[in-house]
């Protein structure tokens, strides 16, 4: 008996149409559409595409309960035993979408399956709860992303239990599950020791943490021509937070003008930090972004230029994988501008 | 493009990788101490932006704390 | 300093007249042994019960688990400090094991408590004692009185009884089932003779942290002693007996001292791929002082024995975590390799950082999986303890009971399910 | 959660902590209490150069944060059922002992009786500047 599939598309795939209609409500179509056709091909007899829900990025990021609930909703009707999302290549609120199309299938005890480039933003935040499989980074990848999808999500329904990440292809989701080794534990630990003596390879069961280090680059050789970037983790932000950022797990970082200021006053800025107590930083928000002391070395020719925009985020219980996504964006972007050095600062 | 990390426990940045440390006043006000008045507070402050541009010009090998 | 363990197989215990072995059927004389348990006037009451493997039974609240063992010959007697005098060490010459049996001692003891064993269904498969035939011992604590002696009273009944259960049968020794041999010399000799082997050391992270959490060396609470080398055999002869309540899946109890999985490996490799040259036992307490004084004098006596590896095992988690970390850092940046035995608590999704403090240098680690992992325990036709102590469970503090009767509970609840000793195939991996 | 909180504040400000914000093998649903005690012995002002550093204690943050992610990602301690209330009060002082003495709380205090209850403790006191929450 084939099983019953959800397929979860955005506006552009299901034919609504571009970026135009992303505040696209969430609608239900019977039967496959867009990449669902390719899906209902690969899986043949064995799975159908009962239904798809077809709603806008936007209207799905903005109202995240509703469309859960929308989904939640269309896999009841439908009896459906699985929810499948995407692809959504590198779009970064498409893929934020089908990661929350996804969880909301897998809080509500159905298989869930995305797909989705490795650095989509949607990987991060949504991998602990469902399977999300690498593709490329545009829909030239629809060739690979949907085979994969399909016979990942047949061998899901099959409920056969899986390997690690490396063996099946899925991107690692960073959940930890009990299993029983033929070995016991004792046995094991004083295995690994004797291969760690011998210089031989092991592989450990838990990973530790760890940070990458970088080479550090040469130093400027002109500060007097050179135009410095403040970037901060200190959660310094326009008065009221326009982005949101939240006090701790911070999901985005912000990018705010500096043009015209001298210096931060508590009545233009503020900390949105979490993680200290904010009074200080309130008070006089220059204790943590010296942009007082900037301005100055800027008139007295002690530096070219202080770059015009400054970069902010709350660096408290924040994500690694998503600290070093935005440092990345930033030099990115630093660089494009010509900045030549970067003052970063931490509370 | 080089990077001055200013920040006040200065094992937590080696420990994520900062080339160019700059150790701070304290956590919740690093580049200024309230206990003083504005004028010395701005001139700690200077001084410590100072150390930053001066680490930002040196070439280094590896980690190094200003 | 050479210990063989004659060991006598027990596959059922009943009660009967005179306490004895034969053909696998343990009998125990039920009164004599109420008898010698009450002496303590820390007790109010003790019932006996029996629990064998497969049986439709939950035992629970289980405080500590013990193998009955007494000396045969050599120096002493088990569980020194307690049962066995103070004027000798223990490990040498032989000691009788009544393999297969378990004393566990349960009962309304302590506050929030936790400890489930099931002896059939999907929870049997998380604890040892679901294959060992149990005397339980069901305890009572007089009225009033104060949690410490509460705790010191059930401790030694445990004590008493297993010891009284192998010294009665002490006639049977000589038709021991198989006889284990554990030959551990001073260090000058076994460099002596393994010159060219790599020379291993066990660093044995004892909980330590205070009431309902303590481990005893000798008759001694570790949080008192500064860390020490052992013969593996005097651990053998229970020189370390449990007095830690809590958190029934990684508490060492008495039974996995007696039986540490550990040197159990380490003596296996003995003399053929290693040179296990000592056992160093060290605690985990409180206060951060104690934790960097005990981690460097650990290491160092690793480093006295010239050991160039070793495997360190954790006691708990949360607060050992950091004593972990230090031992592993130290050990390491001693130039002494180190494989880590812990277990971890990565929230009920799995998604959460699984210890509360890590370094780089701990590049192997073997995991005894998540305590947080949930699993439904079917009801039980017969429970024995305290069934007030659903109302504990109940509360949300170690799971929930359901309306069928049945219990959700975090592996946490389960005797010895994530056991850090790595006594049981249990682990993990990243999905 | 709000001791831990509370404790970080003290922790940015130079005080060091005396003990493991972890103490005792209980999930934080499975304890109601939570206690810290740290201390302010100057060592962690620093004057360099003219400018006044509070060394914040590395390995002391680094345990409280750790801490404070384990209390974010588990539930809310559950209200103690009545009977263990007490229990997991003496629970949380025994615990604690051996940091009290080494803040000098002198033995005598520690065992008088009712040491254990809420009431005993004064927010600020003993010889050293020594908070407790």
């Amino acid at each position: 008996m084939a099983y019953r599939i959800i397929h979860y598309i955005n506006q552009f795939f299901g034919g609504v149409g571009g970026e135009d209609k992303a505040d696209h409500p969430p609608e239900l179509r019977a039967g496959a559409a867009g990449p669902g056709l390719a899906l209902k091909q690969a899986w043949g007899d064995q799975a159908e595409i009962a239904a798809t829900v077809v709603c806008g990025d936007n209207y799905c990021v903005g109202h995240p309960e509703e469309v859960a609930g929308f989904i939640g909703q269309a896999l009841d009707k439908y009896q459906a035993q699985a929810l499948v999302a995407g692809p959504a290549f590198n779009a970064g609120r498409y893929g934020l979408a089908c990661g929350l199309a996804a969880s909301a299938a897998a809080a509500r005890g159905r298989v869930s399956l995305t797909a989705m480039f490795p650095e989509n933003p949607g990987v991060e935040i949504y991998k602990a709860n469902t399977f999300i499989l690498p593709t490329a980074d545009s829909a030239r990848g629809m060739g690979q992303a949907v085979p994969a999808m399909a016979a990942f999500a047949i061998k899901l329904l099959n409920g056969r239990r899986l390997g690690s990440a490396a063996e099946e292809g899925y991107i690692e989701r960073g959940v930890r599950l009990n299993t029983f080794h033929d070995e016991i534990g004792a046995e094991r630990a004083v295995n690994m020791l004797m291969k760690k003596i011998k210089g031989q390879y092991f592989l450990t069961e838990y990973k530790m943490p760890a940070f990458d280090r970088v080479r550090p680059r040469p130093g400027v050789k002109d500060m007097s021509r050179a135009t410095i970037a403040l970037v901060t983790s200190g959660g310094i932000v326009p008065k009221g937070n326009p982005d949101h950022i939240p006090a701790s797990s911070a999901r985005s970082y912000g990018a705010y003008s500096l043009e015209g200021v001298d210096d931060l006053t508590g009545e233009d800025f503020q900390t949105a930090h979490g993680g200290y107590d904010q009074t200080f930083a309130n008070e006089d928000p220059d204790r943590v972004l010296p942009v007082d002391v900037l301005r100055c070395m800027e008139r007295e020719g002690r530096i070219g230029r202080l770059f015009p925009t400054y970069f902010a985020t709350v660096g408290n219980g924040t994500a690694v994988a998503h600290a070093a996504q935005w440092g990345g964006e930033i030099g990115q972007k630093l660089r494009e501008a010509e900045v030549q050095a970067v003052i970063l600062t931490s509370t | 493009m080089p990077v001055a990390h200013m920040a006040s426990i200065v094992p937590i940045s080696k420990s994520v990788g900062a080339n160019r440390i700059i150790p701070t006043v304290a956590i919740p006000h690093p580049l200024g101490n309230p206990a003083l008045p504005r004028e010395e507070e701005v001139a700690v402050r200077r001084q410590l932006v100072e150390k930053a541009l001066m680490a930002l010009s040196a070439d280094v090998s590896d980690q190094t704390v200003f | 300093m050479k210990l063989e363990l004659h060991k006598i197989s027990v596959r059922r215990i009943c009660f009967g007249e005179a306490t004895h072995v034969e053909n696998g059927l343990l009998t125990v004389n039920r009164e004599e042994l109420k008898a010698l348990i009450m002496e303590d006037r820390g007790l109010a009451g003790v019932e006996l019960d029996l629990a064998h493997p497969g049986e439709d039974t939950r035992i629970m609240p289980v405080k500590d688990a013990l193998e009955p063992r007494a000396k045969l010959s050599g120096p002493g007697e088990v569980f020194p400090g307690f049962i066995g005098p103070l004027d000798t060490t223990v490990g040498e010459g032989q000691t009788l094991v009544l393999e297969g049996a378990a004393v566990l001692t349960a009962g309304r003891l302590v506050a929030a408590q936790e400890g489930i064993v099931d002896m059939s269904g999907p929870g049997a498969d998380y604890t040892p004692f679901s294959r060992t035939a149990n005397l339980v011992l069901v305890l009572t604590p007089r009225e009033g009185v104060r949690l410490h002696e509460a705790e010191q009273c059930c401790r030694l009944a445990g004590l008493k009884a297993a010891h009284y259960l192998a010294a009665e049968c002490r006639a049977a020794a000589a038709r021991a089932d198989r006889v284990a041999v554990y030959d551990f010399q001073p260090l000058s000799e076994t460099l002596a003779r393994h010159p060219n082997l790599p020379k291993v050391a066990y660093v044995y992270m004892l909980q330590s942290q205070g009431l309902l959490h303590d481990t005893w060396v000798y008759g001694v609470d570790a949080k008192r002693i500064l860390p020490t080398l052992m013969s593996p055999t005097e651990i053998m002869d229970g020189a370390i007996v449990s007095g830690n309540c809590v958190s029934a899946c990684d508490k060492n109890n008495t039974f996995s001292h007696q039986n540490n999985p550990i040197i159990e490996a380490l003596f296996k490799r003995h003399g053929t791929e290693l040179n296990f040259v000592g056992v160093v036992v060290t605690n985990e307490n409180v206060t951060l002082a104690d934790k960097q004084r005990s981690s460097s004098l650990a290491i160092r006596l690793v480093r006295l024995l010239g050991a160039e590896a070793a495997i360190i095992s954790e006691e708990g988690f949360g607060n050992p975590d950091a004593d972990l970390i230090l031992n592993c850092v130290k050990a390491e940046k001693a130039g002494v390799k180190t494989v880590l035995v812990t277990d971890e608590y990565a929230g009920t999704n799995g998604a959460s950082q699984s210890l509360a403090d890590s370094c780089p240098e701990g590049d192997a680690v073997v995991t005894a999986g998540n305590a947080n992992a949930t699993i439904i325990l079917p009801a039980m036709a017969k429970v024995i303890g305290d069934p007030g102590q659903a109302e504990v469970v109940a509360g949300g503090f170690f799971g929930s009971r359901r309306p069928d009767g049945s219990l959700e509970v975090e592996l946490q609840a389960i005797m010895g399910a994530t056991c850090e000793l790595g006594l049981s195939r249990i682990g993990a991996y990243t999905i | 959660m709000e001791v831990l909180l509370a404790g970080r504040g003290f922790l940015h400000a130079g005080w060091r902590l005396l003990h493991h914000p972890l103490y005792g093998n209980f999930l934080p649903r499975q304890q109601p209490y939570r206690s810290l005690l740290w201390r302010f012995d100057g060592a962690s002002v620093q004057t360099r150069e003219g400018a006044t550093r509070l060394l914040a204690d590395e390995w002391s943050l680094r345990l409280l944060e750790e801490a404070l992610a384990l209390y974010q990602d588990s539930q809310a301690p559950n209200p103690a059922p009545p009977g263990l209330r007490e229990a997991c009060a003496l629970l949380d002082f025994e615990l604690l002992r051996p940091a009290l003495e080494q803040a000098g709380w002198s033995e005598a205090v520690l065992s008088a009786p009712g040491a254990g209850t809420m009431d005993a403790w004064p927010l600020k006191g003993g010889s050293l500047e020594t908070g407790t929450a």
